[in-house]
Parts: C-alpha cells; structure tokens; sequence
C-alpha cells in the first residue's frame, strides 16, 4: 500500500513543483519587458571603454615599437624608415588572428597615438583578411617629401626655389579626415588612462 | 604553528635525511632526501599536531643545476601550511632526452598527488617510483618529450596535425602526402619503452618512464619532422 | 547534394530553384553543440534570450554532428583535440560549414608563438567558411559572422554549374 | 553500490550482459566542455572509469616562462574563463608577493567587489548549466539573463565582457565611480529578487531534488585526500574559506558574511545537492559582501604608484619564490611562482582548483547509474580551461 502511495505522491510532488516553476515562467510572460535585443537592427550600448579594433593617429607616432614589445601575443608589425624626424612608413599592422584585445598596447604609449575603438564586428571569409593595417597612408607624405628635398638642397647649397610659395598643398584633405576621424573616436572614449 | 615548530617536530620524529628549515625564502621550505619522502609525508599526515590532510600542490621545477620539487601541505584543523622539496641534481650532460630524474611517488599518502605527479612526469619528465598509473595525463600518448624542459623542441607535426604556424591544411595536401614523422627512424632506436608491469587500465603502454630502460634514446626522432 | 551539384546551366528555373533551396538552407542553420574553451561560453549567451540565436532559425543546437549543418568551433583546438574535430567534421552531412569563433581558431590566438600543443587555426584542419576574430568575440560579432554565413549559403549554386564551387567541393570530397 | 551487487555480471544468471565500453564526450553536452569520459558499463550501472582530459591543454605554463609578468595576466583569464577576475587577482597577489608590494587600500576593495561579482557570474552558470543536465532548460535563460547583466556591469569599467585583463599587479586597471557603483547596488536588490525565482524553478523542484539527493557522494575524507576544495569541500561539511580563514584581501577581513557548508538536507552529506545548494547560497553571501564593498570603499589611488612603469620596462622580481591561493568560485587556486631575477618567471605552476576537483570524479562514478554520472559532472562544476591549463 505503501508503496503506491509512494508512487503517486511521486507524481503528485512532481506536477506541484513543475506548476509552481510554470508559475514563475507565466509571471514573467505577463509582467517582465521582453530583453531579447534585435541585434542587426539595434544593439546594446557599448561602453567608452571597451576594448575594440584599434586606431593609430599616425602624425603623432614616432615608431618607437613600444606597443609591439609590450604586446604578449606580438600581433603589431612596424615598419617605418626614419629620415630624422621625418617618418616613411611602410607598415603599421595588427594581426587580429593574435590580437587578444589586452589593452596592454594603450599604457606605454609615449605620445598617445593608438587607442582603442569600439568596433567589434571582424567577421569574414578571407583568412588574411584579418590583419588590418592602421595606416592612413603609406610611404612619404607630399609635403615630407617636399621637406626632405629642400633639405638634401639646403645641404648641398643650392637656393630652394619659393619654398614657401608651395607649402599649402593638396594633402589636407586626408589629414583633415583623419583628425575628425579621431575627434569623433575621442569623444566616444570619453577619457581613457 | 609556524613552519619552524613544525620543522622542529619534524625532525623529531627520527626519520633520516631532513634538511634544515630555509626561513629566508618568503614560503620557509625544508629539504629532504628523496629516500626521506614517503616518510615525512606520512608522518606530516598522520601526527595530530602536524595533521597535513590536503596536498595542495606537486611542482617540479628545472634550475640550472636541477630538478626541484616542491610539495605543498596544508592543515585545516591548524591552520597552517609547509612546504617540503626535494632536490634532483642533474647529472653531467642530462638533457630532456636522457634524464629522467627519479623520486618516490607519494600517491600511495595522498590521493591528490596521483594527477598532480602524473601532470609533472607529462610536462617534465619526472619519473615517481611506485606510481600506480604512470601515463601522460595532459598531452596525448605519442607525445615525444617533456615540453617544460627547457631544451624541449616544438614539434611541427604530431601524427597529421599540423602544429606549425605556416603548415598545409589537411584538406589541402595532395594524396601522396606522407606524415612527417612517420619518416622512417634510425635503426637501433625504439620508441619509449613501455612501463614494466603493465597496467590494466586503457591506453596504458604508451610513454611512460621504465625505470631500467634507458627511457628516451630515440625521444628527438619525430620531433623535427 | 549527389548528381545533381552543379551540372545545369544557368537559366531562369535553375536560378529560382536555387534561390528557394538557399532561402531554406539559410533560414534553418542547425548549429552542434559543440563547446570548446572561452568562446563557448559566449557562444551559450548567444543561445540565450538576451541574444536568442532562435530568430534566425539556428537556435536549435542539436548535441550529434550527423543531424547538424554548422560546426561553431568555439576555442582552442590543440593537437588531441584537432583529431575530434576532424571527426565530428566528418560526421556532419553535406552541406554543412564552419564558422571559426575567437582567435585561437582563426589563426593560433595567443597561442600561436609558446603553445607547443595548439593547433595554429583550425582552418589547417577543416574547411572553415566564416572566420570570427575576437578574444573572445562579443555575442553580436558572432551573430554578424552567422548573418555573414546566411548571405553565403543564399548565394550557394545547387543545380548551376559554377567551376570553382565544384572544383573546391571535389576537393572536400576528396581528401576528407 | 548495492545496485552494483544487485546485476553482477554473473555468467549463469538469467539477466546477463556484456560489459560495455561508453565514451561520455569530448563532444558532449554535459561534460561542461571537452572532458572525456570512459565508463565502463554493466547495463545501467558504471563498474569503472577513467577521466581523459587534455583536450584542452594550452602550454600556459610554458607560456607563462615565456612572457612577462604583466604579459601573463591575460594568460590567466584564459585559464577559468568563468571567473576572470579571481584568476586576476591571485595572479596579481602572487606578483605582488614576489615583489614586496602591497595594492592601495582602494584597489583592494575595488579587487574584492569585481571578484565577487564575477564569483555571481561564475555560479550563475554553474546553475543554469546544471539544469540543463538535469533536463530543466529554463533556468538557463534566467542565469544567463542575471550574468548579461553582470557582464555589462563589468563591462563598463574593465572595457571587455568575458575576459577582463582588470586586476593587474598593483592595483587595477580603471577607477571605479559612484554611477557605477549605484548600478550595481540596483543589481544586487534585482539579484536578490531573481535569486529566489531560482529556487522556485530549481532548487525546490521535486525532479531536480529527486536526481541530486543523495547522488554522487562525496565523503570528507575523499574530498580532504583527493585536495578538493572550494563548494566541493564545504558541501561534504567542512567549514574552510579562504577569505576568511586566511583573509588575503582586506575587505574580507572587515566584512560580515556567511560560509554555507553543506548539511546534508536531503539525506546524505555531501551529495550533489548539497554542492549545488552551498553554490547558490555562495551567491547571496556574495551579494552581501558587495554590499558592504560598496558603502565602505575608502577614496584613494587605484593603481600603486610604483608599479605604473611595468607597462613600459618589465617587471623583475628580485629570485625568490611564491605561493600563493585565493578563493575562487570553483575552489583555491594557487599560483607558484618562481623566479631567478629575469624578466619572466622560470617556473610558473597553477593549482587549478577544478583539476584538483576532477580527480574526484573516478571514485565518485563507480556503482552508480549513467544518469547520474551526468549529474555528479555537473554538481562538481568544472572549467575544462582551468583543468588542463
């Protein structure tokens, strides 16, 4: 007798619990906002501090590989050739196939010129197409290149012809998008350390 | 207590072989001799002022001059931890290959070292005497080597998984191709000699430390590949 | 998809008739559950009500690989598991497809220069149609490169003839 | 172990089978990631069986000899993915002990807040996971909707979502403002709403209690020999934390808070019940903690002043070695480290708690039935990331 007892107050205790579970499920039907985000067409808010693909202000840097040293995975490639102060660069990389997203890039920066964005989407079909170059351009700028000629002629004696006469020059355009790109960055960062 | 009574009750205890008490190190640490070690784990389990019921850790590591291996006892009835090691010296020319330094294993006083000392002979290449499951616990069976050792070798191949960075998708190599290290060896040198007595558990009988064979004679041959 | 793949040639039926099979194939993606390391767990949030993979038809992950159409690997794979991978692979029917999810499985992760015992990218392993970068990535990114994934099996030929889609199929057939 | 002696393999009975050789994963829903299992079966009945792990084996402590102290950190996120932030934290301290500094007292607080948020978070899967095993889906999506929330919070100061890189060799990384703080005292009143939602849904199940009661026991003196720790321990009753046996943050030492032991509630001490109940009551002792966190944190640096030039020269602890154990929500790990003055440690040894808490699992399975091997799995709670490193 017991044991059919046992057996249906089984059921029993089974049917309550799962009731009282359904209970709370119903409760939510009925009370609770739905949560699900719509994701193509709406996203949640990313922070100003999250750590996403990267972004070089490459006027500023002086290519002193101090982002690729302290990097722990070594994901960041740079190239540059120095003519004094003046930079040509031939690469500036970083290997999102590596890349770990640490952060440890940012500190040692001695200028402040690669900070951290808050893009996050890098899906793709290419397998190489996940090194992203952070070069704006590559090589010498005009007006560098303009500068390194009148020095080498400056060494060598001769008059520069008008220097000054061709000193406003076409580049601005790309500079000018860069340094509202970057604005547009930086205030979406917020202040960062 | 702290590490020194417990050092002073240690060596009261008459058992051979106890080292002084190293109280500079920030963890006061106590050699033995590897003889000592299944007795002075007992002893720290069993005397009730001791009472050392948790191995917390088995850690072996390569210095320069040897292989050092550091137990990690604590107690919850007092509160208080200790650290006993033993100190392998490494023999003229012990590489990865050859040397195989041997200590008691302390299974048998703690159940704890059973994964802990197979982790270090896998990674190591420590050998416990009396270790009732001597398999590599982390890498696979035919792993060659002791990748912790300094001197390890990164394979390219393991079978036909590629482990190099700039190796060719499986699916993209041609019919004719050939594992790497299946490249034949040279002759007179076997692969690891299984363990004596062979154990009744799966997979057993792969690589692991025979205690007369020289163990890894030909340990280098597949790891260029 | 036997005697059929990529034998007729483009023309009104054959394209609508692709059209309907890709619209199909893409909006009922089943994923495996298949859980590796870090990315796993992102990989469950994804799965989750905040995300709910369900709204694209792929929130059904099924726990066998011969009943699934996508393989998430989701986290190192290393040398005894690569052998695994390669396995449930194997075991999945066509059509069936990878995404790579997280860094290790792209290209080696952080991994890649001490890990004696990781595999450098699970592409060396097993075709991988989409790759998702991140350590890990965030549930959206996934979600971008299973929308990623979506527009490839739409425009997937069934019945036309496209040269390289049947010489790469030849070639999974081939070697696996 | 009576069900044993009950079908054995007698030849001449009339009920006779073979012994079976059962692969529970790699790939397997409930093994919690890439663990495997052979089982072998008689019938129903497990008669043994062997744990294969390494399937996950990431070199992290050759790794570890490799890089630098600071580089390592985001090394042992990747360690026990679940709870970051603990990983972080005994990481640092081990640093710090190597190198005789000590954090800010801010930063403490702050490390002790983070930590036992993420402890939540860490739990919250255990529990949403654990149902899934057991057949209850449910919970899952309210776990996961509670750690989406956790991990926001996180977020927003850390600036990733699962793998934090926070808490770094003296200090964190980021200050902490009162906004921020305010949201999380919202989270812990929402928490503790949710939390007994929870125990409606699972905890009082009859189903659920029926599959953990007296599943799976873990006797003391198995758990004290096997080196278990964390809830696996306390739930086969004893009474040992960290935090407040050996307090190694201050805040733990100041603040009030409970450690739940398991009690054996129905039935058996130390069954997966009592593990899966000493975790959800971890969770609101948790809460308090962060509670208390949060109205006594004192102003300050977050960062120790003389540590800010690791990001630039690396750090180089003077030769020594250190052991170090935090609580972590799967148990203690520890963290022995040693070093010979370089830049990077010669040895780098993790006493992975799940590891520890794995071994286990070969004398736990024997004698019982394959649905229960599935729940003992799950009641231990292991991350396969921690158990092969």
């Amino acid at each position: 007798m017991g044991a059919i007892r046992d057996y249906f107050g089984n059921i029993s205790s089974a049917l309550t619990s799962t009731a009282k579970g359904m209970g709370v499920t119903l409760r939510h039907y009925r009370k609770e906002p739905p949560i699900t985000i719509q994701y193509p067409f709406e996203r949640f808010p990313v922070p100003d501090r999250y750590r996403g693909l990267h972004i070089l202000e490459q006027e500023k840097c002086i290519d002193c590989k101090l982002c690729a040293k302290a990097c722990p995975v070594d994901c960041i490639e740079i190239e540059a050739e120095h003519h004094g102060r003046i930079l040509e660069w031939t690469q500036f990389s970083i290997d999102y196939k590596k890349c770990i997203f640490c952060e440890f890039c940012i500190p040692p920066c001695p200028v402040d010129c690669i900070h951290m964005t808050t893009e996050y989407e890098l899906a793709t079909e290419d397998p190489d197409g996940m090194v992203e170059d952070l070069l704006t351009w590559t090589g010498l700028r005009p007006q560098d290149q303009r500068a390194l000629e009148e020095a080498a002629a400056r060494k060598a004696g001769k008059v520069v012809p008008d220097a000054a006469a061709s000193k406003p020059s076409a580049e601005g355009t790309s500079a000018e998008d860069m340094a509202a790109k970057i604005a547009a960055i930086k205030a979406r960062m917020g202040k960062k350390d | 207590m702290n590490e020194a009574g417990l050092h002073a009750k240690l060596g009261a205890a008459g058992i051979d072989g106890i080292g002084e008490l190293d109280t500079s190190a920030k963890d006061p640490f106590v050699v033995v001799e590897a003889d000592a070690l299944v007795a002075v784990m007992t002893f720290l389990r069993d005397d009730p002022d001791c009472a050392m019921e948790m191995l917390h850790l088995v850690t072996a590591t390569e210095r320069e001059a040897c292989i050092e291996l550091a137990y990690h006892l604590c107690s919850y009835q007092h509160h208080h931890s200790f650290v006993v090691k033993v100190i392998c010296p490494r023999p003229e020319g012990g590489n990865h290959d050859t040397w195989h330094p041997e200590v008691p294993s302390v299974a048998g006083v703690f159940d704890a070292a059973d994964w802990h000392e197979r982790e270090q002979w896998d990674l190591l290449g420590v050998v416990f005497a009396g270790h009732p499951d001597p398999r590599r616990i982390l890498l696979p069976e035919e792993w060659i080597g002791h990748p912790l050792r300094k001197d390890f070798v990164y394979p390219s191949f393991l079978g036909d998984v590629p482990l190099e960075l700039d190796a060719t998708p499986m699916y993209e190599r041609g019919p004719d191709w050939t594992p790497p290290s299946s490249e034949p060896r040279p002759a007179g040198e076997p692969l690891i000699q299984p363990p004596s007595p062979p154990s009744d558990r799966p997979h057993a009988g792969g690589q692991a430390p025979a205690k007369d064979e020289a163990p890894a004679d030909a340990a280098d041959t597949g790891k260029e590949g | 998809m036997g005697i059929l793949n990529n034998t007729l040639p483009s023309n009104t039926v054959t394209d609508a008739v692709d059209g309907v099979i890709g619209w199909g194939r893409k909006s009922s993606i089943w994923p495996m559950t298949f859980g590796i390391a870090c990315c796993a767990i992102e990989m469950m949030a994804v799965y989750a009500a905040t995300f709910d993979l369900d709204r694209f038809g792929a929130g059904v992950p099924r726990a066998t690989p011969r009943q699934s159409d996508l393989i998430i690997v989701p986290g190192t794979v290393n040398a005894k598991m690569a052998v695994r991978v390669k396995r449930l692979y194997d075991q999945m029917a066509e059509p069936r497809y990878v995404i790579a999810m997280g860094a290790c499985v792209c290209g080696g992760g952080p991994y890649v220069k001490w890990g004696y015992n990781t595999v450098k990218g699970v592409h060396k392993i097993i075709p991988v149609d989409i790759f998702v970068p991140g350590c890990p990535p965030r549930p959206e990114a996934l979600m971008d490169g299973i929308l990623k994934l979506r527009d490839k099996i739409g425009m997937n030929d069934v019945f036309r003839r496209q040269k390289e889609t049947a010489e790469s199929m030849n070639r999974s057939y081939g070697h696996l | 172990m009576e069900a044993l002696e009950m079908f054995t393999s007698d030849r001449n009975a009339d009920v006779y089978t073979e012994e079976l050789k059962l692969n529970l994963g790699p790939q397997h829903p409930s093994t919690h990631g890439v663990l495997r299992v052979e089982l072998a079966m008689d019938g129903e009945i497990i008669t043994d069986s062997w744990c294969d792990i390494g399937y996950l084996h990431r070199c992290a402590e050759k790794i570890g000899e490799n890089v630098t102290y600071l580089q390592f950190t985001p090394y042992t996120d990747r360690m026990d993915y679940l709870a970051s932030m603990n990983n972080n934290l005994a990481w640092s301290l081990t640093v710090e002990k190597l190198l005789d500094v000590e954090a800010p007292e801010r930063a403490q607080w702050i490390r002790a807040l983070v930590a036992e948020l993420n402890r939540i978070a860490s739990h919250l899967i255990a529990f949403g996971t654990y149902g899934i095993d057991l057949g209850a889906n449910t919970p899952f999506f309210y776990a996961f909707r509670e750690r989406e929330s956790i991990m926001q919070l996180l977020e927003k100061i850390s600036g990733a979502r699962m793998l934090y890189n926070f808490i770094r060799p003296g200090g964190v990384a980021n200050d902490i403002d009162d906004a921020w703080m305010d949201e999380v005292s919202a989270f812990c009143d929402d928490f503790e709403k949710r939390w007994v939602e929870y125990n409606t849904l699972l905890t009082d199940n009859f189903v659920f209690i029926q599959r953990t009661a007296n599943i799976g026991i873990l006797t003391k003196e198995l758990a004290l020999s096997n080196g278990c720790t964390g809830p696996v321990l306390r739930a086969s009753g004893v009474k040992w934390d960290l935090r407040r046996d050996v307090p190694y943050l201050e805040p733990y030492d100041e603040c009030e808070f409970d450690i739940p032991v398991g009690e054996g509630t129905h039935g058996t001490l130390g069954d997966c019940w009592d593990r899966y109940w000493v975790r959800m009551r971890e969770m609101i002792e948790s809460v308090r903690i962060i509670r208390q966190c949060i109205e006594k944190i004192p102003p300050g640096a977050h960062m120790e002043k003389s540590m800010v030039k690791m990001y630039k020269t690396p750090l180089k602890p003077p030769p020594g070695e250190a052991y170090v154990r935090c609580e972590n929500p799967r148990g203690e790990l520890g963290f022995y480290v040693v070093s010979e003055g370089g830049n990077s440690p010669i040895r780098c040894r993790t006493r992975a708690p799940s590891f520890c808490n794995l071994s286990v699992l070969d004398k736990l399975l024997p004698g019982t039935m394959l649905g229960d091997a599935v729940a003992t799995i799950g009641s231990l709670d292991i991350v396969l990331g921690e158990v092969d490193r």
